[in-house]
């Protein structure tokens, strides 16, 4: 009834069974197949090993060895963000947060607010795709650890600033990816592209002060203001 | 001679001059001598099950084209004291049903049944805690203590998998006894001795002097042995006490920091204790090629030490050399399901190794030895055993050759990379 | 048979139970009266010209119109046949306020798990189910979550729902473990939880099991346990913003949940897709179905104790993950496929690291056949163990190496094409009964381990032939008009399906994601009784289940 | 005699241990704790029989009780006995009928007891002879009749167990047969 490969064995077949040949065909292949299994793993003995150890017993960072498309931590270079909020719109999970406004003063327009709550981030890229001007994009950096949710906001505008207004071809250069993200958070800033990278290095290396709770005027309303966005869309569930 | 009462006589004769045959010194010398045995086969147990779990986690990094630890101590050969420490520093938690007296004591009793077989392997010419004339008989009756620590941990814990995994462990504990008591008569037969040195006495230094390469039954005793030793260890391809993707992780699941420690010291001292059994019966034991026991008996001042440490390094080399084909295996192989095991056991094993014994005694009562079919039996089991091992080299050989140039091609750099080098 | 014929020929059988045929949908639909519908669904199935043994998917849909309407819930019914190659969609419209349909679980037992999740999700109650009760939400759960009116509640036992609260909390309270699911107890028999974290259960599943020492008596699977609501989310974010959600549906086979998804809105936009495309598509299917394969492979032999076999895979996997990461930028959740095309192009560098690989692959199989699928242990182990014959695989919904591991040739790829799949020359791998009895256990296993041979040949000529041109069509905004599609591909976990239906706006009026694993797992329960625990392992790892897949 | 303080110390040590284990086996509440505390009076007894330097009986005292006849107990108590029952011991059988045993077993002790007060060997050497091969030798020579009939004994329980095990398999309670489908 059902288009059927023909077995090349009849599904009938069993095992032979209490045959003296049976027997010791069983202990022939229990004992050559264990032998020639164990061929395999004495070989790896003699085979490089596949893992990277990381952080430290490494040639160069890992981040150096990632490709250029990988999707890390994003990053915003303000230089070249002109506030079009297609970012915004199209993150599925809204965790991205601009506010703007016009200044009263010189009439022009002012970004007061560029959040990026990475702990809700699920890099999936659409944001970076969206952008017409390179300014928001994924890094290579993905050692995010923070010691609370709220330092998982990254705050790219820290004083209100003006919007640029350039067209395409006059955009200043993008900033080299991830520079703008090491200075943000003190994970990120342990460690520098342009030096030699060696353990002691990594040690060495000085930890900038945390930015996020001291340097913002008010620490608990961004993160509630971050959030209502967030709130309204359902809870981020990270892959298993 | 023991060198244990040897020296114990001597520092009766030195620190009360007094003779040590007499009453109270002889048991002032016998109490130091159990009392300097124990720790110094404590200290075995420390020393092998310690390191032993560091290199089993390397080799089976290497198997697995990983490192394994190498962060503790240079290339984490410290690890295992800083796993020993941090389970010591862990809480001893009870679960709060356990059967408490049970659960408490269980591992004390593993434990105490690993230890007791130490007494009688004898890792030298005369490094031997006690020969005693039923060597062989012992080590597999202190063996079943383990039995029952282990039922006593599985029903102690009142967890159904510790419960699964204790009467597994049983189980297969009371049924692979059968065949590695089998496997040992064939040599008990040729030595006609249950004592260890005995035993060890009977061969040779030479290849062609061990027992397994006397004759097929022989051989085919070892190969039985061997299996049902690591059945008895619990190691896979038996692992089913501990499997943990089915039972997760057998009797000792609920404990915690030491006593947990304790089951783990007593499965990596139990392999080692297997491995010197195979040894000793089987490979010859400490016997130096070339030298014999009374030439040993006979040295005197430091030729005597001389002898008895390279007969302990000749032993533990090739109860490591065992070692580490068990571990191995124990990465190379799944694992088996119960009914398959107790098949393996009753169809398999116990049959083969009766008929491996009948056949020693048969071939003991047709051939003379030393005679010339003895010799001729004992060349072509050498030379079955060199086509063995060379037949295992080819075919490291071929899979590693299989990949050498794909693997230049695509990582442009080489495949080879010796166990010696160490990242 | 087209499916007006059908239709036609349910009328004449049956003239006072269809309603209305939906010619108008992408795939046509015949509605019935909820009353007649379990006949129907007996005459389709039994009735030689139809013989839809296939129960597809069963799915509901809420559909609330603005205004004072009332409303109505429909449950849908994607029949097909094997045999015939034709399917069919059945619809009832049931009662908005008190939605009762009859259960379909005797024609096909594979209809109890869905329809226990139309029960759970949208509240419709089957008479005659067996075992009518929550599967992926909490049995003291409130509400009917993909009801278009649900409230969510700003708290499930002190946890909060939303991240705002988990900001302002800093610390999130542990909920307690009162919901858990119990069974009724039995006597006689040892009653286990195996799960939700245990070894063997690949994710957080339970299986609650009754044994008779190591005989299992039954084993019930409780799952649930890593449901994160995908298809409710979809209805808020949008097609484009569902897209990285498909990754997290199946996370070894995201390229497979992108893909179908894709399709899905391609054929209700109507959008072309690139030749090149079609071939990153297929280059990035292949490669990321090896990797899956590896996995599935690897864990069953890791099951089953050997553990080295599953690092050996992981190696190669990493090799694949890199050339993922260059692909697409991510390892795991690759959020590749675009609505006309692929997110970035492969170029050639990747192509030939590809060839590479492929040439150092190829001997590495053959090492991992005599590593251990040529291993006597691991073959007895796994021979004659848990067999499903292909009546039960069919009627339990199998899908993918699982049904061509009973001995049923039939691949999406070549069956129900789609991509340029069809250009390529490789072969549908089927159970043989190499140990044992076709459809057992190993069977499964190895035809998983010779798709992956297949894969390879197909991605060798994928890199040889691949165009020059562009990767990806520029599309409008995507606002397909009200219709409905189900669109499947063959994944490494067999059919992947995607019931999508759209009501005009920019957002899924409703979306259904039919996965292998969901289906996989109702035929546990039916084939555990005799088995032992260790088999029991062996059986979910021969099935490859996959929790996040069940639970989406 | 040499050391006859350490091993009179040693003696009562055992058959403290011996005594304890009994003790706990008749009247511990619970019949798991009766089983395991088997193990105590074997291993005393054990002991014991080292002490009266038969180090073959004493080992095969260890491997049998311990390894076989203890192990067997427990299954059979933890099979039988329900898991959440286990607290429950034996009832006892009455007043009467366990003075009755009392008696016999005291009239028994004693006349054991004065029969032992006759000439006895005391073992003067440290390293005491082998007992294995005088054991052997009498299995083999003097004893052959019960050696066998015990051997029979042996295989007619096998048998029997074999019986009522391949009845419950064929009844399907439990357990396969190798190689057959197990659905």
């Amino acid at each position: 009834m059902v288009p059927t490969v023909p077995p090349a064995v009849s599904p009938h077949r069993r095992p032979p069974r209490g045959t003296v040949r049976a027997y010791f065909r069983n202990i022939r292949l229990a004992l050559s197949t264990a032998f020639d299994g164990m061929s395999v793993t004495m070989s790896y003995m003699f085979r490089r090993p596949l893992t990277i150890q990381y952080p430290d017993k490494i040639d160069k960072p890992v981040q150096e060895m990632l490709p250029e498309s990988y999707r890390g931590v994003l990053e915003v270079d303000m230089d070249r963000c002109t506030v079009c909020l297609q970012c915004q719109k199209i993150c599925p999970l809204g965790c991205i947060n601009i506010e703007s406004c016009k200044n009263p003063e010189t009439g022009n327009r002012e970004v007061t607010k560029f959040d990026i709550d990475i702990g809700l981030c699920m890099y999936c890229g659409l944001c970076a795709e969206t952008c017409n001007f390179d300014a928001l994009d994924h890094t290579r950096e993905f050692e995010a650890t923070v010691t609370t949710p709220d330092q998982m906001i990254l705050h790219f505008v820290e004083k209100p600033r003006e919007v640029t207004k350039l067209k395409a071809a006059e955009m200043p250069v993008r900033k080299h990816k991830g520079s703008i993200l090491q200075k943000m958070i003190p994970a990120f800033g342990r460690r520098h592209p342009q030096e030699v990278w060696t353990p002691t290095a990594y040690a060495a290396a000085p930890v900038p002060a945390l930015k996020a709770p001291t340097a913002t005027p008010k620490p608990a309303a961004p993160v509630a203001s971050a959030a209502p966005s967030a709130a309204d869309s359902p809870t981020p569930e990270q892959a298993p | 001679m023991n060198i244990m009462h040897y020296l114990a006589d001597l520092l009766v004769r030195s620190l009360f001059k007094a003779d040590p045959a007499t009453w109270p010194y002889t048991w002032i010398a016998y109490a130091v001598v159990i009392g300097v045995g124990a720790l110094l086969a404590f200290a075995f147990v420390a020393i092998f099950a310690g390191p032993v779990t560091w290199i089993e986690r390397r080799i089976a990094g290497r198997i697995q084209s990983r490192i394994g630890p190498n962060r503790n101590g240079p290339q984490g050969c410290l690890q295992w004291l800083a796993d020993g420490i941090k389970c010591w520093l862990k809480e001893d938690l009870v679960p709060a049903t356990a059967d408490k007296p049970l659960y408490l004591a269980a591992p004390y009793l593993v434990f105490t049944g690993m230890f007791g077989a130490f007494v009688v392997l004898p890792f030298g010419a005369h490094v031997i805690a006690a020969d005693l004339n039923v060597g062989l008989l012992y080590i597999l009756a202190v063996t079943s203590l383990v039995v029952v620590g282990l039922l006593m941990a599985g029903w102690g814990s009142n967890s159904k998998w510790a419960l699964f995994g204790g009467v597994r462990s049983a189980a297969q504990l009371v049924s692979y006894e059968v065949p590695s008591a089998f496997s040992l008569m064939a040599v008990v037969l040729m030595a006609g001795t249950l004592s260890t040195q005995g035993i060890v006495g009977a061969q040779g230094g030479w290849p062609w002097q061990w027992f397994v390469f006397r004759n097929p039954f022989l051989f085919a005793a070892f190969i039985m042995y061997f299996i049902s030793a690591i059945a008895e260890g619990n190691r896979t391809p038996f692992d089913l006490p501990e499997a943990e993707s089915e039972i997760i992780a057998g009797y000792n699941i609920e404990y915690s920091g030491m006593r947990f420690l304790f089951f783990l010291f007593a499965e990596w001292a139990n392999m080692w204790i297997m491995a010197a059994v195979a040894t000793l019966a089987f490979l010859g034991g400490w016997q130096i090629p070339g030298i014999s026991p009374e030439r040993i008996a006979e040295a005197k001042g430091w030729t005597f030490v001389g002898w008895q440490a390279l007969s302990f390094a000749i032993f533990v080399f090739k109860g490591t050399c065992l070692v580490f084909t068990i571990i191995q295996i124990r990465w190379t192989l799944p694992r088996l399901r119960v009914d398959q095991l107790m098949i393996t056991c009753w169809k398999y094993l116990v049959p083969l190794s009766m008929g491996s014994a009948t056949g020693v005694l048969l071939l003991m009562a047709l051939v003379r030895e030393g005679g010339i079919v003895d010799w001729v039996m004992r060349g072509a089991m050498l030379l079955v055993g060199l086509l063995v091992a060379g037949a295992y080299i080819r075919k490291v050989r071929a899979t590693f050759m299989a990949d050498r140039d794909n693997y230049k091609k695509m990582e442009g750099r080489d495949l080879w990379y010796p166990p010696y080098r160490l990242p | 048979m087209t499916e007006s014929e059908i239709c036609d020929r349910l009328k004449a059988a049956l003239p006072d139970a269809v309603e209305e045929f939906e010619s108008q949908l992408l795939d046509p639909a015949i509605r019935v009266k909820p009353a007649r519908l379990v006949e129907a669904c007996r005459f389709l199935r039994d009735d030689p010209s139809t013989r839809m043994h296939y129960l597809r998917l069963v799915t509901g849909v809420d559909r609330l119109p603005a205004g004072e309407t009332p409303g109505r819930i429909e449950m849908v019914y994607h029949l097909w046949s094997y045999e015939k190659r034709h399917g069919i969609v059945l619809r009832v419209h049931l009662d908005r306020d008190n939605p009762v349909a009859d259960t379909v679980c005797g024609v096909w037992p594979v209809a109890n798990w869905g329809e226990r999740e139309a029960f759970d999700l949208l509240g419709v109650t089957f008479t005659g189910h067996p075992d009518l009760k929550r599967i992926m939400m909490p049995v003291d759960w409130v509400g009917h979550p993909l009801r278009k009116d649900y409230q969510r509640p700003d708290r499930y036992h002190g946890l909060p729902t939303n991240r705002t609260a988990v900001l302002e909390q800093g610390r999130v309270q542990v909920a307690t473990a009162e919901h858990v699911a119990k069974a009724e107890p039995v006597s006689g028999y040892m009653q286990l939880n195996m799960g939700p974290h245990h070894p063997a259960t690949h994710g957080v599943i339970n299986f609650l099991i009754e044994t008779d020492g190591e005989v299992l008596r039954r084993a019930i699977p409780d799952v649930g346990y890593l449901h994160r609501g995908i298809e409710k989310i979809s209805e808020m974010v949008g097609y484009l913003g569902t897209m990285p959600y498909t990754d997290r549906v199946d996370y070894l086979g995201a390229m497979f949940t992108n893909h179908g998804w894709a399709l899905a809105v391609e054929k209700l936009c109507n959008i072309e897709v690139p030749r090149r495309a079609e071939f990153c598509r297929v280059i990035a299917s292949e490669l990321n179905r090896i990797a899956s394969h590896q996995i599935a492979t690897g864990a069953l032999a890791m099951d089953l104790g050997a553990f080295t076999p599953f690092l050996h895979w992981i190696r190669e996997r990493e090799k694949i993950n890199d050339i993922m990461e260059r692909i697409c930028g991510a390892r795991l959740t690759y959020n590749y496929m675009r609505f006309g095309g692929v997110s970035r192009d492969i170029d050639q560098v990747t192509i030939d690291e590809i060839r590479r690989w492929l040439d150092h692959y190829e001997p590495m199989m053959l090492e991992f056949d005599r590593l251990i699928s040529g291993n006597e242990i691991f073959i007895r182990r796994l021979a004659n163990v848990a067999v499903i014959d292909p009546d039960d695989a069919i009627a339990y919904g199998l899908v993918g190496p699982n049904l061509r591991g009973s001995g049923l040739a039939w691949d999406v790829r070549r069956d129900e094409p789609y991509s340029i799949y069809n250009e390529f020359e490789w072969d549908v791998i089927t159970g043989t009964g190499v140990h044992g009895v076709v459809g057992d256990a190993f069977d499964r296993y190895d035809c998983r381990l010779r798709e992956i041979r297949e894969s390879v040949r197909i991605l060798r000529q994928a890199c040889e032939r691949i165009p020059e041109g562009e990767v990806r069509t520029k599309t409008a905004r995507i606002k397909p008009a009200a219709n409905e599609v189900y669109t499947r591909v063959e994944g490494p976990r067999g059919e992947c399906g995607f019931f999508v239906v759209s009501d005009g706006t920019d957002k899924p009026y409703r979306s259904r994601f039919r996965t292998g694993s969901f289906t996989a797992m109702t035929i546990i329960e039916h084939l555990s009784p005799g088995l032992m625990i260790a088999d029991l392992v062996a059986l979910i790892g021969s099935l490859d289940v996959l929790a996040p897949e069940i639970d989406r | 005699m040499n050391g006859s303080i350490v091993q009179v110390v040693l003696f009562y040590l055992l058959a403290a241990l011996a005594l304890t284990g009994a003790c706990l086996v008749a009247f511990s509440r619970s019949i798991v704790h009766s089983a395991f505390a088997l193990l105590g009076t074997f291993v005393g007894v054990a002991g014991l029989y080292a002490l009266l330097a038969a180090d073959l009986v004493a080992i095969v005292q260890v491997m049998v009780y311990v390894g076989g006849v203890l192990i067997l107990i427990l299954f059979a108590v933890m099979l039988t006995a329900r898991v959440d029952e286990g607290k429950e011991s034996n009832p006892t059988v009455g007043k009467i009928p366990g003075l009755l045993a009392m008696l016999a077993m005291a009239g028994l002790l004693v006349v054991t007891a004065v029969k032992a007060f006759g000439p006895r060997t005391v073992i003067s050497e440290a390293n005491p002879p082998s007992t294995v091969s005088p054991i052997g030798n009498l299995l083999l020579s003097k004893y052959v009749l019960p050696f066998e009939a015990i051997s029979v004994l042996l295989l007619a329980v096998l048998l029997g167990a074999v019986t009522i095990a391949s009845g419950r398999m064929r009844k399907g309670a439990g357990g396969k047969q190798e190689g057959e489908a197990p659905r």
